[in-house]
């Protein structure tokens, strides 16, 4: 299990490749990337400073990791999720699940998506033509999480 | 007794600071408690954490809820629904 | 939108950014990549021979692909799956697919691996130790297909 | 009726060809009844194609079933249920 937060840009085939190249019991890996927006609530966005909690920021996230270990066959799990400045198409967060069966892994990885977006202590600030502004959370995050525990 | 609070993103730049150290009168046991004690110094403090408004509270790095006991040494942080991913 | 039947490995990283690198309202890509597994109902496989039906298989991808993109809000999509001889830990198939939000973006990819497992006309000869054999179609692949109905 | 008859994996292997030309006799208007005529050859096709074996049907490289009529210059494929991905 990998779990990071860090300024620097990750490459993708490293990753991956770090859950399944050494594991051939691993047949499937879900992955996702999250990443800077140009547009959002209607406005333009040239770019988007992440704020995060540090200490908690990992906590939550090893958290969210043991849960998804413990209602899915996952064999490996990679988190990495950037901070700092970012500039639209830039990747954000990415989570990869490696699994031998696909349903685990995308399942899997779908929960530690909602659960990382309404538990993981990180702040999107916008900067617009308009000036900067604090992301406001939304209500579907919310319900998504909630989901899973119904 | 003594407690670290943290504040983040836009209550960190509403208040003014990052982070205090506190000194608690004998009354605030709780979260809850200590919200209201915050509350009580006006401006920023009564409008950010005015009821109705959204915030979240977290207990030595768990989230955690107004019922939560406080204890001499916690860090206690205080910030806006989160927004990452 | 790409589609590729192939017996040449492909680039995570090149495929994944074609899909998002020049289109700033890109948010979410969720991606599979299935790999060859070193055993399989109980036997270990040394090997993987992927046959298919060429003009089939690119049709039926595409209309898959076209079934994704009237259920759900697809930016870019890509389909990669290989033929050929390939050994345990190799890539078999990648598909991702990019949307600007979350959910649209692992449903579509789900679905599109849920249908490619039932729909898509290739066929897996597995060798183990006791020689070759065609891999058996599961139940369980045309129970995930037939949720997508419901 | 002329139909070109595909065969794939499995069935490719019992059968001993990939492909062959069909000249079909009139009473062979279905898919279905296509199954059957190829079934009265004995053998390997008897066997593979016999009620109750799963195998798959296309025409045209499209997904078909025992009810689709045929007609002159049709591709038939006929396989295992596909198991890539």
């Amino acid at each position: 299990m990998k779990i990071s937060v860090q300024t620097a840009a990750f490459d993708l085939n490293a990753e991956v490749a770090a859950l399944y190249a050494a594991n051939p019991k691993v047949g499937a890996v879900a992955s996702f990337l999250g990443l800077v927006r140009d547009v959002n609530a209607g406005d333009g966005v040239t770019a988007l400073t992440l704020e995060h909690y540090p200490g908690m920021t990992e906590k939550a996230l090893a958290r969210i990791v043991e849960e998804a270990q413990a209602r899915w066959d996952i064999l490996d799990c990679t988190v990495i999720h950037r901070v700092g400045e970012l500039k639209p198409t830039e990747p954000i967060v990415l989570v990869a699940v490696a699994s031998s069966h696909r349903q685990d892994a995308f399942a899997a990885c779908a929960f530690i998506m909602d659960y990382l977006k309404t538990q993981a202590p990180f702040w999107k600030k916008e900067m617009t033509p308009d000036g900067e502004r604090w992301v406001e959370a939304r209500e579907s995050d919310e319900a998504a999480a909630a989901r899973w525990r119904e | 007794m003594q407690i670290t609070l943290l504040y983040f993103a836009r209550l960190r730049e509403q208040f003014g600071t990052g982070s205090e150290t506190a000194a608690l009168p004998a009354e605030v046991k709780t979260l809850g408690e200590l919200v209201a004690w915050l509350r009580a110094r006006g401006g920023a403090w009564a409008s950010e954490l005015a009821e109705g408004r959204a915030y979240r509270l977290a207990v030595n790095q768990d989230m955690a809820d107004p019922t939560t006991a406080l204890k001499d040494g916690d860090e206690v942080a205080i910030f806006p629904p989160v927004t990452g991913g």
